[in-house]
């Protein structure tokens, strides 16, 4: 259960977003949509902890959030099981076994994952998803650089095994996943010129 | 006027002098930057309101 | 009304605005008095002769190299703890005097020891902790000018001041231990002022009196442009999104 | 954390730079250091001990700025920030990692390179402990200035010019702990201190290094 209320934030010390308010149940989805620029990557970001906010409240059950974005951490010179298996033991938790054949790695999984193609490393990335046990996932544009058959791997394992065990996930994406979800529009929630906070309020 | 330095009046004269301008260079360069960007800031402030 | 509402940079244009000029035209005063004094009308020391006058700049200026640290590290821990603005900004602005000061230290103590050393430079004690000083005023400085946006900047640089401070403190110590006995007794500097006789010590005083106040002006002068640079760069920067809407 | 470890021992050796890069310099700095003063043995001998410490600090000091920009880049550190390992942790790992791929390292090779510079028979091995104990803690420095430097671009050369001034005293305990071990000299009181910077530094600098990385990660 993921509430936020009255959010308020930043990017580089002006606000760019404020007043932003919403609720998703365990097992629900939130899309996040809004032209470049608007802050979807700032409220991700502020919703997983990266940043503090300037006002409002974010709350979720302690230690169950997670970031993903496209720099997702993928080493080149260690193997695909290497990778995920680090991720594993860093939340305290062992790699799934059928993880790999979720998002189709099975056959990769000795490969550097330096030698993967970009689609590849991309399923990699997000398969870490799969390994660190956390049921608040903040995902900034999961799907750059899938292919339509990534994406549907991506879907399943999003409606089947994340959303089926009671995660939740807030999604920033501009591509139709195929997950019957709602979509929250950011444009409305953009701070004007003359909002009040950010490191700058003091002097204005 | 001046004071007999003895030997020693090179090093006690360019140890005023060096420190003298030291200081007077910091003050007037505080002052010359504070005068430019208190007139940038009326500038843009005058830009806004007018 | 809290002693913090004075920190508030709209209440800190306000109350430094007369107090500036006064302050600058007080140190000026004081530091007339004081080194003219010291140079003209005081007699040569029996040993040192004519060197001792140095004592007038070197004294001072050592005193400040070292408060003005001590003062970035107090605003650098009230902008951690309490985030005043005007806090990190001063100990900004602060950091150029400090360099200055600690160069005249630095300059006046190696002239002065010139004649004793029969050397530009000895690796004395007292001076190489004033060196290593300035190295980490540089350092400051420098991390300030790379960082892009303010907060980050003050947050960072009032970690490494704090850092800075433990370990200018441990580098004294061990700048110490590492040159023990070789210049004993050749060192000059602060304890010197508690036995020289009056006729030194009168000028000298005015002289810190004129070294502190000239670093309260200058650092509120620069903490007041420092405070519009950041007005300024906050309005160019809430103005461009409607510029670009409209 | 000891994952955190692995990986980073795992990465540095199978980008085969890390270790020989340090120590090639290493080497390089003491081989031209007589080219520079001369051939003469006896103030070979009488210099080594700074030379030695000069060096493998410069060493050191070469490969800092990896210590948090690759897992910057690449988007770990954010990662890392959001899972349950505390930054402390992973900038003390980091730290640890750093030491074991070069601190460690330049301390086996130091006393190899000690004969190229004639350094008295008595101070091998206290040129040996003073480099073990203090190179952790200029790995330890060095991640808290990689720490304050990893968002900026040319985080580089500001990275050696913040971290300089703080490698001060660890230079002078361990370079003094050599020379009085080569003259015979007590060297209870440098080791003492060399001990003392490492173990505070390794106590609290993870915590100076965290602050500044979670400043940085917003």
């Amino acid at each position: 259960m993921l509430t936020v209320t009255d959010l308020a934030c930043a990017r580089g010390g002006v606000p760019v977003l404020s007043g932003v308010s919403f609720a998703v149940p365990a097992g629900g989805v939130l899309i996040l949509r809004g032209p470049n620029g608007v802050g979807k990557t700032t409220l991700l970001r502020t919703l997983a902890g990266l940043q503090p906010a300037l006002s409002g409240t974010v709350d979720f059950p302690e230690d169950q959030g997670a970031y993903a974005s496209h720099a997702d951490g993928v080493k080149a010179t260690l193997t695909v099981t290497e990778n995920l298996t680090f991720w594993a033991q860093v939340h305290g938790s062992r790699m799934p076994d059928d993880i790999l054949a979720t998002f189709d790695l099975e056959t990769l999984r000795d490969r550097m994952a330096g030698t993967l193609s970009a689609g590849q490393k991309r399923r990699l990335g997000l398969a870490r998803l799969g390994v660190i046990g956390r049921k608040v996932l903040f995902l900034d544009e999961p799907t750059v650089s899938l292919d339509a058959f990534s994406v549907r791997l991506f879907a399943d394992f999003l409606r089947d095994r994340h959303l089926a065990q009671g995660g939740l996930a807030v999604i920033a994406t501009h591509i139709d996943l195929g997950i019957d979800a709602p979509e929250l529009d950011l444009t409305p929630f953009k701070a004007g010129p003359q909002t009040t906070g950010g490191s700058d309020e003091a002097f204005l | 006027m001046i004071p007999d330095l003895g030997k020693y009046a090179g090093p006690v004269l360019s140890a005023y002098g060096v420190a003298i301008v030291l200081l007077v260079g910091l003050v007037v360069v505080s002052i010359w930057r504070a005068r430019k960007v208190k007139a940038a800031l009326e500038w843009i402030e005058g830009k806004r309101n007018g | 009304m809290s002693i913090w509402e004075y920190a508030n940079p709209k209440k800190f244009m306000g109350w430094t605005a007369p107090l500036v000029p006064w302050l600058f035209g007080l140190a000026g005063a004081c530091l007339i008095v004081g080194l003219v004094w010291g140079f003209f009308l005081t007699p040569d020391d029996y040993k040192q002769g004519s060197t001792v006058k140095i004592i007038y700049l070197h004294v001072p200026s050592a005193l400040m190299a070292i408060n003005a640290w001590f003062m970035m590290l107090i605003a650098s821990l009230i902008w951690l703890v309490r985030r005043h603005h005007v806090s990190a900004l001063a100990a900004k602005a602060a950091a150029p005097v400090g360099v200055v000061m600690t160069l005249i230290a630095l300059f006046t103590g190696a002239v002065w020891g010139q004649p004793m050393w029969g050397t530009w430079w000895a690796w004395d004690p007292r001076l190489t902790s004033f060196l290593i000083l300035f190295l980490f005023y540089l350092g400051y400085i420098a991390l300030w000018a790379a960082i892009e946006d303010p907060d980050t900047a003050a947050d960072l640089t009032s970690v490494l001041c704090i850092v800075g401070s433990v370990f200018a403190v441990l580098s004294r110590y061990a700048v110490n231990f590492w040159n023990q006995g070789l210049h004993q007794g050749a060192s000059l500097s602060m304890d010197k002022a508690d036995h020289v006789a009056n006729v030194f010590y009168i000028p000298l005083l005015v002289c810190i009196a004129g070294f502190v106040l000239l670093f309260i002006a200058l650092v509120l002068l620069r903490t007041r442009t420092e405070i519009r640079v950041r007005r300024m760069s906050a309005l160019i920067a809430r103005t461009r999104p409607t510029e670009v809407t409209t | 954390m000891i994952a955190l470890l692995i990986r980073d021992l795992r990465l540095a050796v199978r980008a085969g730079g890390g270790f020989g890069l340090g120590l090639a310099f290493f080497l390089i700095v003491i081989v031209l250091v007589p080219f520079g003063v001369g051939p003469e043995a006896a103030v070979l001998t009488r210099i080594a001990p700074g030379i030695l410490w000069v060096a493998a600090l410069l060493a050191a000091l070469l490969s800092l700025d990896r210590i948090f920009a690759l897992d910057f880049e690449d988007g770990s550190l954010a990662l890392l920030a959001t899972s349950p390992l505390p930054l402390e942790g992973v900038a003390l790992v980091k730290a640890l990692a750093h030491w074991i791929t070069t601190g460690l390292p330049l301390t086996l090779a130091a006393p190899v390179l000690g004969f190229l510079l004639n350094l008295d028979g008595p101070a091998y091995p206290w040129l040996l402990a003073s480099l073990a104990l203090g190179t952790p803690a200029l790995s330890m420095i060095g991640a808290f200035g990689a720490a304050l430097t990893v968002g900026l671009r040319r985080g580089g050369l500001l990275l050696s010019l913040l971290v300089l001034p703080l490698y001060v005293p660890t230079l002078i305990f361990g370079a003094e702990v050599v020379r009085r071990g080569a003259e015979g000299m007590p060297v209870t009181t440098p080791l003492l201190m060399l001990a003392g910077i490492t173990v505070g530094g390794f106590a609290l600098l993870p915590f100076a290094a965290a602050a500044a990385l979670r400043v940085n990660l917003r």
